[in-house]
């Protein structure tokens, strides 16, 4: 079995760095969510190619699929707030919330 | 038994839909009976582990390895802040005019965040600690935006996107760890991450910012005040209490006492850190013209503290942090109480528009005197004691520079302090208050029942230092580095 | 639980349960407390003569929670019981209309804990504890009183404090030099830091007791506060505390070299001297009686100084002597002031046919006070004359002696005046005072007479078991009794000489209360009185005086702090307003941030990899 | 072995890429339908087929359908703004390739430095998902049960009272 820990990690710190760009350039509530999402898929990689490469992949998917399902719980929660929010402000801009300064 | 600090208030949650079908106003009760029921437990096995063994440590398997629970002196003393500060924010919810349809929902909610919190801190294993962390932030997204106004939403939204990163980086961190170690269990971890390699470094680095983003300190901070003064009342005083500092401060000494131990490296890195929260965080509440505002910032002034007799890694100084913690726990919700009230009575939380209210109020009045006396460390009074066990942990430690910084931050801890005692209570009454009335006995007695934990902590302050703070120290058996 | 902790803690309770009791209390709540003062007696009386310690781990750093029932403490905890007893059944009476009389039973009760806990007290720490609570008690007690109370509080909290702060430094002193707390361990001697630690402790004690130069609380005190405060608290429960630590320091802690004891000695003969002189002029009977107190706690530290068994013996025995008679004077002062409506001297005469019983009270308690044989107050001027003559330094023979004469010429004016002599209008309507008011003042009373009579019981049963072996076999020589020798003669000669005096005065004068004005305007004195009369030689308003000047000197500081309240604040507010800006509520802006120190976070740990 | 490996890997980070920059957020949304598939063929490829599959039914299908669904009950731009919030989009975006391609190079050529001398601890493991899941990780499964408890809690609630304050 090949060891593709390096090739699989750099493609975790690429998308990480994506979702994070995302997260500070994006001005839609729903983009940044979907920046975040992508952050998520790289670390569900980041976890698996661990589990590869020291040979526990059992214990490594186990951990994969909590994730997940926290992972869903978390995202569902944030688009329930962002649809609130919206209903509220009629906006999905970030820019615009900025109530809370000082 | 310890199961029970999980499974009664999950059970409790569970169990609210048909609470609510029966009973309606049952669900605040149950709320209520649940976190005495955690708070009497825990005061129970302190006082059955002192009696009869010295070690507070208590391990628990059930279903052969399947759940594995464990508690300590650091987890014990933390078990009972959280039991304190729900409970006092259950009671103070029953008073509180929330929807008549969501009351119910909100007890479920507080239930579960309390769950969270519990398996939380009696987690042994850093993905499981990753998996209650997430139901306790998400329990408290919700929370924070639960009467769904402007505010409400859009801090819970800066909460929920800062924190994000921070658990995308606490994976992150975990599966470095995993892969150097072959494990996610604490004690495994501890013997792993001996080789010291990079990605240990990397995992270590990225584990500590998601801590660190999780407390608030500075530069990380910026979501915590908006999340606080944006928080429902009953809200904001279990996430100042209790829910972030569970979050970021109790994980992070966890995983540094549990598993990478004390570093030169490490101590003066958070020592930096701490410092600096505790100074700008002081300054910044220094200009603040909200009353929950000003004391976010000094939320996060006091959690420098914390952070600041941890990093000096001796005995003294954890004792130091963890009565300071609870302390922290006890007098900051008590402040929020008072905040809260202030607001039921007035409508309004800003500086400009207060003033006088001591005559009107006077049991909030005087509370409040001494949640601030407590808080900027005068004595007799808890605060002062665990600030003192810092600063001279600090010293003992030799960094006298940061035992200094420390004072001077109690300075200005004072300064701002007394400004919010002045331009609240004292002086004379601003106009249109007149009318102001003291709130009902149900927010006023949460206040009076953190007034006098202060006070008894302040006093018996060599008891709980002997008995319930001590056996933290019994941890550095298991430091090895 | 140990009785020890019940005699602290159920007085405690009480207390606070009646400081939270809403309103003033009825006579139900007066029945209890009562009821529960006669308890502690017998709780005390319980475990009588049964010696025991409590320890209770405490803070660490031989800080340990430790209590010791022993003669000593058992003697003087007894005495304070009796009194708190008396005081609240005089108080049920007295305080009925006082608006706030549930704070000042809760006090009285408070005092009474933290009192015996400080007599109990076998740690320094603790018994500092307990004595720093008094402290409190006394600043709100005396603040129940008139509207004259707080700035006579403030005094008396100024005052008592600074001795305590000695009293703290000693204790640190103390315990760096003994390497202990506990009490019963301390052995020093009084050699370099050891004088110093003596003299702290020493003024902390003093300053309880009343004696000069912390007396001048204690007359305001008496004036504004409410009257069974000033007949229990200064001069008896704060006396029987600061003279046990006067003994305890003086006879267990250090072995005194002969300048400390000269120290103790002339305090005490100053005291004495001082306190009866200011006693002679005063118009206003609660404030002469305070001033008479002050001059018997120089006796006591006049006997206890000299180190010379019949002496300490002597001054324990005063100690127990003058709580008696001056709370009975003190009780019957509270009964004139109720029938009457004045304690003012001018205001007051021939009462003596309207209050008989309080008279009869005043008579028995101003003779011992006197020392007039057969009461008890001779018996234990008797033994400090005897001691200082042994001592051998006459001189303070002589100023015991004149401390007696003109104590017998102060009470004879204040009896004179307050119940013979001519009827005053002011107290034409008033009748016997009600019997919770007569009962203290006549068991006290009766208390004179028994322990003047039977002088050997309290010597054998109390003062001798509190004594250590040594000074006990030295006074087991000397058997005591009426010996027709010349030091009798002597004091009843002095007695004479007093009672000449009063006539001649009441000759000079005309009115009883005139009496010793031809002291008042003798050549030399007349001046000294002046002074005094205008405060001169009260430290507190001198200090006040030295303090505006200090306040003068210290403007240019004060400046300073306002300078930077006024500017400094401000400017570092507005600085911070800027910084707020920061926080523009951009959700990026944050993330920047926190990417930022994520950065820098990296790069410190790869740095140290 | 090498090149297949990295052709899926371009197949999971240009979507993730595309995600990030198209415009259209159904777009995006479908970008990151792929991304998922590029990660679940990853995961089959890295012998870690359950977790492929549960990526692929939650990860790749729940969350587009959630993401689908709030998109929809969201309010469509108008045309005028539509295109006035093009420009600035793109003009914030068009950087993210360029970095992404610089960030690749680096870790590409510092390859060695980087993941060269890493050791990994190896453990032989003969238990099963299943086995480790119930026999092992009892705490995260309860964890599990709370979290749903407490999303099913939180949206009803949330939509509940959002709903009541019109």
């Amino acid at each position: 079995m090949t060891n593709y820990f390096g090739i699989d990690f750099m493609a975790v710190i690429l998308i990480i760095c994506i979702g994070l760009y995302t997260l500070v350039m994006a001005k839609n509530l729903i983009r940044m969510l979907i920046g975040f999402e992508l952050m998520t898929k790289g670390v569900t990689l980041a976890f698996i190619s661990a589990g590869n490469a020291n040979g526990r992949i059992a214990l490594s998917q186990s951990l994969v699929i909590t994730m997940i399902v926290v992972e869903v719980v978390s995202i569902a929660t944030a688009l329930a707030i962002v649809m609130l929010i919206q209903h509220k402000k009629n906006s999905l801009n970030v820019r615009s919330l900025t109530n809370l300064k000082g | 038994m310890l199961l029970g600090f999980v499974f009664v208030p999950l059970l409790g949650a569970a169990i609210m839909p048909f609470v609510r079908k029966i009973w309606a106003k049952g669900s605040t009760y149950l709320s209520v009976v649940v976190s005495t029921f955690l708070v009497v437990t825990t005061g129970w096995i302190a006082y059955h582990n002192i009696l009869t063994q010295n070690s507070l440590t208590l391990e628990q398997w059930i279903f052969g390895q399947s759940i594995a629970l464990k508690v300590d002196g650091l987890s014990l003393v933390i078990l009972a802040a959280i039991g304190l500060v729900s409970l006092v924010t259950a009671i103070y919810s029953a008073g509180y005019s929330f929807h008549p349809d969501s009351r119910p929902g909100f007890n479920a909610l507080l239930l579960l965040i309390v769950t969270g919190m519990n398996g939380l801190v009696m987690a042994t294993d850093l993905f499981t600690l990753y998996v209650f962390l997430e139901i306790v932030s998400i329990a408290a997204y919700i929370l924070i935006s639960y009467q769904t106004d402007e505010y409400g939403l859009e801090g819970s939204f800066k909460y929920m996107m800062l924190s994000a990163v921070a658990t995308t980086f606490l994976l992150l961190g975990t599966a470095l760890l995993f892969a150097v170690t072959g494990s996610v269990s604490l004690t495994d971890l501890a013997i792993g991450v001996k080789s010291g390699n990079l990605m240990v470094q990397l995992g270590f680095a990225f584990v500590m910012f998601a801590f660190l983003v999780k407390a608030g300190m500075i530069p990380f901070h910026a979501w915590l005040p908006d999340a606080y003064t944006a928080a429902p009342a009953p809200v904001s005083i279990l996430l100042a209490g209790i829910v972030t500092k569970v979050g970021g401060v109790y994980t992070l000494m966890r995983v540094i006492l549990g598993v990478f131990g004390f570093s030169k490296s490490f101590s003066a890195m958070l020592l930096f850190i701490g410092a600096v929260s505790a100074v700008f965080g002081a300054f910044l509440a220094l200009g603040q013209k909200d009353f929950k505002r000003m004391l976010a910032f000094s939320s996060i002034s006091q959690i420098g503290y914390i952070f600041m007799g941890f990093a000096t890694g001796s005995p003294l100084g954890l004792i130091g942090a963890t009565f300071h913690f609870f302390n922290h726990a006890v007098f900051k919700s008590l402040l929020f109480l008072n905040a809260g009230a202030v607001e039921q009575a007035t409508g309004t939380r800003k500086f400009d528009e207060l003033g006088g209210l001591a005559s009107r109020m006077p049991i909030t009045g005087t509370t409040s005197v001494i949640g601030i006396l407590s808080t900027a460390g005068i004595p007799p009074l808890a605060g002062f004691w665990s600030k003192l066990i810092i600063i001279i942990a600090l010293w003992q430690t030799g960094y006298h520079l940061y035992a200094m910084i420390a004072v001077f931050a109690s300075v200005v801890s004072l300064a701002y302090l007394l400004t919010l005692q002045h331009s609240v209570f004292f002086g004379k009454i601003k106009e249109g208050l007149e009318g102001t009335q003291e709130v009902a006995p149900v927010f006023y007695w949460p206040a009076v029942i953190m007034a006098s934990v202060t006070i008894a902590c302040g006093i018996f302050f060599p008891i709980i230092i002997d008995k319930l703070i001590l056996p933290v120290n019994s941890l550095f058996g298991l430091l090895v580095k | 639980m140990s009785i020890l902790l019940l005699l602290i803690l159920i007085p405690a309770l009480y207390g606070i349960l009646l400081l939270v009791y809403p309103s003033k209390v009825k006579s139900f709540w007066e029945v209890i407390s009562v009821v529960i003062s006669a308890y502690l007696i017998f709780l005390v009386l319980n475990i009588w003569g049964q010696p025991q310690n409590v320890i209770i781990p405490w803070a660490g750093f031989g800080m340990d929670f430790q209590l010791r029932f022993y003669q000593f403490s058992q003697f003087i905890v007894t005495a304070i019981t009796v009194f708190v007893f008396l005081g609240t059944l005089y108080s049920t009476r007295f305080m009925l209309d006082h608006p706030h009389n549930n704070q000042f039973y809760g006090f009285l009760f408070l005092t009474e804990a933290m009192a015996i806990g400080a007599a109990l007290a076998n740690n320094l720490v603790i018994m500092l504890f307990f004595w720093e609570a008094l402290l409190i008690t006394l600043f709100t007690m005396i603040n129940l009183g008139k509207e004259k109370a707080f700035k006579t509080a403030v005094k008396a909290f100024v005052i008592s404090s600074l001795g305590d702060l000695c009293l703290m430094l000693g204790i640190g002193i103390t315990e760096a030099l003994a390497k202990t707390l506990v009490m019963t361990d301390i052995h020093l001697e009084t050699t370099g830091l050891g004088a110093v630690a003596f003299v702290f402790m020493l003024i902390g004690a003093m300053a309880k007791a009343g004696a000069m130069p912390f007396h001048s609380w204690i007359p305001d005190a008496a004036e504004d506060a409410p009257l069974p405060f000033a007949a229990i608290l200064p001069t008896v429960i704060s006396q029987l505390l600061g003279i046990y630590l006067l003994a305890r320091i003086v006879l267990d802690f250090f072995t005194l070299s002969l300048e400390m004891r000269l120290l103790v000695m002339s305090i005490g003969a100053i005291t004495i001297l001082f306190g009866v002189m200011m006693a002679l002029i005063q118009n206003d009977f609660k404030r002469l009686l305070s001033y008479s107190a002050i001059s018997q706690v120089g006796y006591m530290l006049l006997g206890i100084g000299t180190g010379i068994p019949i002496a300490v013996a002597g001054g324990l025995l005063h100690m127990l002597n003058h709580a008696m008679f001056k709370s009975c004077l003190f009780f019957t002062g509270g009964s004139l002031e109720k029938q009457t409506g004045s304690t003012d001297l001018n205001k007051l005469g021939g009462l003596w046919k309207k209050l008989p019983v309080t008279f009869g009270c005043f008579a028995v308690a101003a003779a011992a006070a006197s020392g007039i044989p057969p009461f008890n107050g001779f018996v234990s001027n008797q033994m400090i004359f005897e001691g200082t003559l042994q001592s051998g330094y006459r001189i303070f023979f002589v100023v015991a002696i004149l401390g007696a004469l003109f104590t017998t010429a102060v009470f004879l004016k204040l009896g004179h005046a307050t119940f013979f002599g001519t009827n005053q209008p002011e107290s034409e309507q008033s009748r016997e005072a009600h019997w919770t008011m007569l009962t203290p003042p006549i068991i006290l009373a009766l208390g004179c007479i028994f322990f003047g009579v039977c002088y050997a019981f309290p010597l054998d049963y109390l003062i001798k078991p509190s004594l250590s072996d040594s000074l006990r076999e030295g006074l087991a020589l000397i058997h005591f009794a009426f010996r027709f020798d010349q030091l009798l003669w002597f004091t009843l000669f002095t007695l004479a000489i007093a009672f000449i005096n009063h006539i001649i005065g009441v000759k000079l004068d005309g009115r009883g209360l005139g009496a010793v004005e031809h002291i008042r305007k003798a050549p030399l004195l007349n001046t000294v009185y002046d002074l005094a009369e205008r405060r001169t030689f009260d430290p507190y308003v001198q200090g006040k005086v030295v303090g505006r000047y200090a306040a003068l000197g210290l403007f240019g500081v004060d400046r300073g702090i306002n300078w930077i309240y006024q500017e400094f604040v401000p400017t570092v507010a507005t600085f911070v307003g800027k910084a707020r800006r920061f926080h523009n509520g951009l959700y990026a802006n944050y993330l920047s941030w926190s990417l930022g120190g994520f950065v820098l976070l990296v790069a410190y740990y790869i740095w140290f990899f | 072995m090498e090149l297949h490996i990295s052709i899926l890997v371009f197949l999971f980070i240009i979507p993730a890429i595309l995600a990030a920059i198209c415009r259209d957020l159904l777009r995006s949304v479908i970008a990151l339908l792929f991304c998922s598939l590029g990660l679940t063929f990853l995961l089959f490829n890295l012998n870690a087929p359950l977790a492929g599959v549960f990526e692929l039914s939650v990860g790749a299908g729940l969350i587009s359908v959630l993401f689908i669904n709030a998109i929809s009950l969201t309010r469509p731009l108008s045309a005028e703004e539509n295109l006035a919030r093009r420009k600035d989009h793109y003009r914030r975006f068009i950087g993210l390739p360029f970095i992404i391609i610089i960030i690749a190079a680096l870790l590409w050529f510092n390859q060695q430095q980087i993941f060269g001398n890493l050791i990994f601890k190896k453990t032989a493991e003969n238990a099963t998902i299943g086995q480790i899941l119930w026999g092992l990780r009892g705490l995260d499964l309860i964890g599990q049960i709370v979290i749903l408890l407490v999303g099913v809690y939180g949206i009803v609630v949330l939509f509940k009272r959002g709903r009541s304050n019109d």
